[in-house]
């Protein structure tokens, strides 16, 4: 039971990462990245590690979120085509 | 070699003595150039005389050492005056010294900078003379390739640049390989790399390959500077881009370090039993002789009158290269002594190809008609000069061919005495008529029959400033007295008999 | 246990501390900062040399911070290899630092110039700690806050080549540093330790031998990437060129080398003799690129039109002898790397600021427009030659001893070809060197280019170039002071 | 191979193969910043994964927990650290790509290193070149 969680978990993480990274809409693909962030600190909760989980949760999924939204309305939403 | 080995900071001195002269120059002011040009005089006198003092102790068998610094303990920078070095830095010395004399009359005065890279050269390449082992001799001959450099471009024509750019890919490259053999030396001779003994390195610690490798990258790194034929390109090139002191220098001192660094190769480094081992003598010795040929040939074609000596000289240094390639006594004798013996008779060719560019602006041979009765001082000594590359007795280049003629005979190759004539022959073929143009040739003979009319007056005395005659007449001089007596006490055959004679009992 | 044992983490911490300090500084006296920054500096590079000769031969002092044993707490380790270099990477930040007041003011905005102090100190507390740290947890985190500063003082003048340039450094360099991350956690995998001596140990005795060998890949290509080894480096011509001229001195002359300096470590205190034929197949391949880079680099820099670039291509051929040293695995070669370290630092670091005494003065950066430069500039122009001669390796500089040794030393590892490598390496170095003596000594350029005869840059940024270049040509005369000592620290480490 | 019991670690290279996929050949400067964040997050996840054992707890002494079925501290503490690290990078690299996207107008990194710098276009090579 334990182990079927943790694999869905990182069936979450891969998916999450992928679809991140292949996101055309760049604010989407913050957003994805943000909800990584929080699966991983779940993940990192499930492995025993509940600081580092909440710093994740508040750096990983807060700070950096926030960061990369900021980046992205100052630049441009949309990747370029060439 | 009885190793008295005493301390002594002379060798030192004489080293920095170009220098004191040199920063006395520049603590002096500018509007006293005869004073500054004089100093700098005086400090390769000083240097000479200095060295000079040395000769009883060295003739005893002395040797003096000063240890200058150390990277580890078999690796150091060392100075030390033995018998060959002595004989070497004497020479080139008395050469500079004449040189530098010289070049208060000859060179621009507005280029005090060229008596400041004269100094630095002379203290260099002393450094080279002193130097007792390998490390430092390399250190000494890198620092002196590009101190010589600024001698070389020093007009800053362009043909005088490309001259010196063709220098520096040349000396770069061959500074290279020599660095290359010299660590290959230091490994397979296990750390040292001193001159104190006869033969250094030895079958016992290195392979066949290996000590082949190490002579020939030594053979290829000096042989640059010594001009051996395929690495002989700079040679022509800069002796008539640089000012004529400066040539002489170049070919009297700065190609013999090359021709001095495989000597000592030669006798320090292989040692003679180790080289007739390896049989990779044999490779210098037809080196030397297509060199001896080959440039004799080139020089014939030259209408440049520096470019004409400057092949000559090509040749000449390789007399040099084949008598220490005969493994025999007398082959070794008259080849080292040739340094001192091609060092005067060059030195004074130039000086006085010199005189000739400055009162005539004659660079070429066939423009130079009737200029022994302009200049009939220095054409007098150039044919003495010129007679004695020949071999004419009694002169130091019969000496020199004499010597090598019976080393060939010792060694039981007569073919090197064939190759000996036929490079006398050459001579002739391109001195003589340089003489025949001077004295029996002026303006205006082409008819035959009105050449007495025409005939110019001999002037004596009047032809040019006294620093640039006084140096070309002692060297002519030289060439006939150390000749008739060589073996006077101080004269080369003393200084370098003793250390053959070690070496081939 | 005397009051010495203590002065390596004072070191370290005094910069770092000045860093943290200098903002306030900044905001209370703005003039003075850029004497203040002079202090911790000056503080660590007494300290330094009051360490040397502390440490007993063939011994290192190991210090526990906070009072932890090693396998918990954070160990400095200083051996007398790392002391040396600790002493290089003082001496050099230092100079650099008394160049950068005048320079600054030319290249990096009012508004900037605190910034920049304190990421200075930043780089050379991180530098030393990175040096000195001998535990490998903590090695990540000090090149992570050199990789930080480094990143931003690139980018300080704000202008977009050289933003442009510091990001392609961050892209290449943050991966980088991750995977150096990842190589420490392999190791500590299958180790359970962090810290140097204890893996060391523990490494020969665990049987993972594909982790680690993983892990020194890793630790190779992250490294490699910092160190700028050859397909790794392109991110350094742009950076080291586009920064301010005492930043690249120190990017070109310190932290590639400090790098390679880890590497170094991590090779020998780590994975030391008994895992040396695990690691050969990686080390050859470094071998490899590093003749690669060696040849690459110098080709690239001869090249080059702009002067600062074809120095940072320089940069990439020596980068090449250092590894070539290091790969040979032999004492001579070691101590030849490391001799070179010092020697490369100091002259490439007084090539960078002689480029920046021609930017500072004339605004000229290309090569062509450095013709007949030292009518005007003759102690620039002087100081700059010495240098070059050092990077060509010709006598009696210390790039002729460290070439000695790095070429002993290949062919006492019989590595016949590198040798090879090695000289070529520096006939390609006198080409390019050669080329800008030439004209700025031998050729007349413009008359209006040079036109005021006798106005060179000011003492504050002559002094350190000069200081730079007679240490090149003092550490070729007095090998004697470092040499034998090197090679018995480097026998120590193999 | 031994250590590919362990389901975590596969995990964590898968993500870390991603992310450096994503660094080297996506060519959106953001798109590989979010890739640099996953290397990051998967080498802590790997450092977690190191500490963790089978059915262990937290390691924090107030409770009463049992110390021998604790999981490693030590990874935790350096995560920790690992964690503000990747943020300043993060950040700052974030900065460069607002001022970068200001100054040339693109996130594309082709077009970015494409662009040719103005100073080269000036002064054309005059002169002979080498002596």
């Amino acid at each position: 039971m334990e182990t079927a969680l943790n694999l869905t978990f990182i069936v979450l993480l891969v998916a999450t990462a992928l679809m991140a990274v292949w996101a055309r809409d760049l604010l989407a693909a913050v957003i994805i990245f943000s909800v990584y962030s929080l699966i991983m600190a779940l993940m990192w909760q499930r492995l025993q590690a509940p600081d580092l989980a909440l710093t994740e949760a508040a750096v990983g999924a807060g700070v950096t979120t926030v960061l990369f939204v900021v980046t992205v309305f100052k630049t441009r939403r949309r990747e370029e085509e060439e | 070699m009885p190793d008295k080995s005493t301390f002594s900071v002379i060798p030192l001195i004489v080293i920095l003595l170009p220098w004191i002269s040199l920063l006395a120059i520049l603590a002096f002011p500018k509007k006293a150039e005869r004073l500054r040009l004089w100093l700098c005089a005086l400090g390769s006198l000083a240097s000479f005389g200095l060295l000079f003092s040395l000769l009883p102790g060295i003739l005893d068998g002395k040797t003096y050492t000063i240890k200058l610094a150390s990277v580890v303990e078999s690796l150091e920078m060392r100075l030390t005056v033995d018998t060959l070095g002595f004989y070497f830095a004497l020479i080139l010395a008395f050469l500079w010294m004449l040189a530098t004399i010289y070049s208060i009359s000859y060179i621009d005065h507005k280029h005090n900078r060229f008596f400041a890279f004269m100094a630095m050269c002379e203290s260099f390449i002393l450094g080279c003379a002193f130097s007792a082992n390998m490390f430092t001799y390399f250190i000494f001959y890198e620092m002196m390739t590009f101190g010589s450099y600024p001698l070389i471009i020093h007009e800053e024509t362009t043909i005088a640049r490309r001259a010196g750019y063709k220098y520096l890919v040349y000396a770069v490259a061959a500074g290279t390989v020599l660095f290359f053999a010299i660590v290959a030396h230091y490994f397979w001779g296990n750390g040292e790399l001193g001159f104190g003994s006869y033969g250094v390195l030895s079958l016992e610690f290195a392979s066949r390959a290996a000590l082949t490798t190490i002579f020939f990258t030594y053979l290829a790194g000096f042989g640059v500077k010594a001009a051996i034929m395929p690495l002989h390109g700079w040679v022509p090139d800069a002796h008539p881009a640089a000012p004529s002191p400066a040539s002489a220098l170049l070919s009297g001192v700065i190609l013999k370090a090359g021709a001095f660094g495989i000597i000592r190769v030669c006798f320090n480094v292989f040692g003679t039993d180790l080289l007739r081992e390896l049989g990779v003598y044999v490779v210098m010795a037809v080196l030397a002789c297509i060199t001896i040929v080959v440039a004799s040939v080139f020089a014939l074609t030259q209408d440049n009158l520096k470019r004409r000596l400057a092949y000559s000289s090509i040749g000449q240094v390789s007399y040099i290269i084949l008598g220490l390639a005969m493994l025999a006594h007398d082959g070794a004798l008259g080849g080292v002594m040739h340094l001192t013996h091609h060092a005067l008779m060059k030195g004074c060719l130039f000086l006085c190809a010199g005189v000739i560019l400055v009162k005539t602006g004659k660079k070429n041979i066939s423009e130079m008609a009737g200029v022994g009765y302009q200049l009939p001082i220095t054409m007098i000594c150039f044919s003495v000069c010129a007679l004695a590359m020949m071999g004419t007795p009694p002169s130091v280049g019969f000496i020199t061919k004499w010597l090598l003629g019976s080393g060939a005979l010792q060694a039981s190759l007569p073919v090197y005495i064939i190759i000996l004539l036929v490079s006398a022959l050459l001579n002739a073929a391109y001195f003589l008529p340089i003489i025949y143009i001077a004295f029996f040739r002026w303006e205006g003979d082409e008819v035959e029959g009105h050449g007495e009319t025409h005939r110019p007056k001999l002037v004596f005395g009047k032809e040019a400033d006294h620093k640039l005659v006084v140096p070309i007449v002692i060297l002519a001089l030289l060439v006939v007295v150390v000749g008739i007596w060589s073996n006077v006490t101080g004269f080369p055959y003393s200084l370098v008999s003793r250390v053959v004679n070690v070496i081939f009992p | 246990m005397g009051a010495w044992r203590h002065f390596p983490i004072f070191m370290i911490t005094l910069p770092l501390l000045g860093a943290v300090l200098m903002p306030f500084l900044g905001y209370l006296r703005e003039r003075w900062v850029p004497y203040a920054a002079l202090l911790p500096l000056a503080a660590s590079t007494l300290l330094g040399f009051l360490l040397v000769g502390r440490i007993p031969a063939g011994d290192h002092l190991s210090y526990h911070l906070g009072g932890w044993e090693p396998p918990f707490g954070i160990e400095i380790r200083v051996d007398h290899v790392g002391l040396f270099l600790m002493l290089v990477v003082c001496a050099i930040t230092l100079l650099a630092l008394v160049y950068s007041r005048r320079y600054i003011e030319k290249e990096v905005s009012p508004g900037r110039r605190t910034a920049y102090y304190v990421l200075y100190l930043l780089m050379s507390g991180a530098m030393l700690g990175f040096t000195a740290t001998g535990d490998i947890f903590n090695l990540f985190v000090f090149m992570e806050i050199l990789a930080l500063s480094s990143y931003a003082l690139v980018a300080i003048t704000g202008n977009r080549n050289a933003v442009r340039a510091a990001f392609k450094y961050v892209l290449m360099g943050a991966p980088s540093s991750i995977m150096v991350l990842l190589a420490v956690g392999f190791l500590y995998s299958v180790t359970g330790t962090l810290n140097m001596a204890d893996l060391a140990s523990r490494i020969a005795e665990s049987g993972y031998t594909e982790v680690l060998v993983v892990s020194y890949i890793l630790f190779v290509i992250g490294f490699g990437v910092k160190a700028a080894l050859f397909p790794l480096h392109m991110w350094l011509p742009d950076a080291h060129s586009i920064a301010p001229s005492p930043i690249s001195a120190l990017l070109s002359g310190l932290l590639v080398e400090v790098c390679a300096f880890a590497l170094v470590r991590i090779t020998f205190s780590v994975f030391t003799r008994s895992a040396t034929d695990l690691v050969g197949g990686t080390a050859d391949a470094v071998g490899v690129a590093a003749a690669a880079a060696v040849l690459y680099g110098g080709i690239m820099a001869i090249t080059q039109k702009d002067l600062k670039v074809m120095i940072a291509y320089s940069t990439v051929s020596h980068i090449g002898y250092i590894f070539l040293g290091i790969t040979a695995f032999t004492a001579e070669g070691l101590t030849g790397a490391m001799y070179h370290m010092l020697d490369h630092g100091l002259a490439k670091a007084c090539l960078f600021l002689c480029a920046g005494n021609f930017i500072y003065l004339k605004g000229y950066r290309r090569i062509e427009e450095l013709r007949g430069a030292w009518r005007q500039m003759p102690w620039t122009c002087f100081a700059f030659a010495l240098a070059s001669i050092s990077v060509i390796g010709i006598p009696p500089t210390a790039g002729f001893i460290s070439k000695w040794y790095l070429i002993l030393g290949n062919i006492r590892a019989g590595k016949w070809l590198y040798t090879i490598v090695l000289l070529s390496g520096s006939i390609l170095a006198a080409v390019y060197c050669l080329r800008i003596i030439y004209y700025m000594f031998f050729q007349a350029g413009k008359e209006e280019a040079w036109e005021d005869a006798s106005r060179d840059v000011p003492p504050g940024m002559l002094v350190p170039v000069w200081a730079l270049s007679l240490g090149t040509l003092f550490f070729g005369v007095f090998s004697y002071l470092l040499i034998p000592s090197l090679l018995k620290a480097s026998a120590y480490l193999l | 191979m031994r250590l590919l019991h362990n389901y975590h670690y596969a995990a964590a290279m898968a993500l870390f193969c991603i992310g450096l996929y994503t660094v080297i050949v996506r060519r959106n400067i953001i798109k590989k910043l979010i890739g640099l964040n996953i290397m990051e997050t998967s080498v802590f996840f790997f450092y977690i994964s190191l500490g963790y054992l089978d059915g262990g707890v937290a390691p924090i002494h107030a409770g009463s927990a049992d110390p021998a079925r604790m999981v490693n501290p030590i990874p935790q503490a350096l995560i920790l650290t690992g964690i503000v690290v990747a943020l300043s990078v993060t950040a700052l690299a974030l900065s460069m790509v607002i001022l970068l996207y200001r100054q040339y107008g693109t996130l594309d990194v082709d077009r970015l290193m494409r662009e040719e710098e103005p100073a080269a276009e000036g002064a054309a090579g005059e002169g002979e070149g080498g002596a």
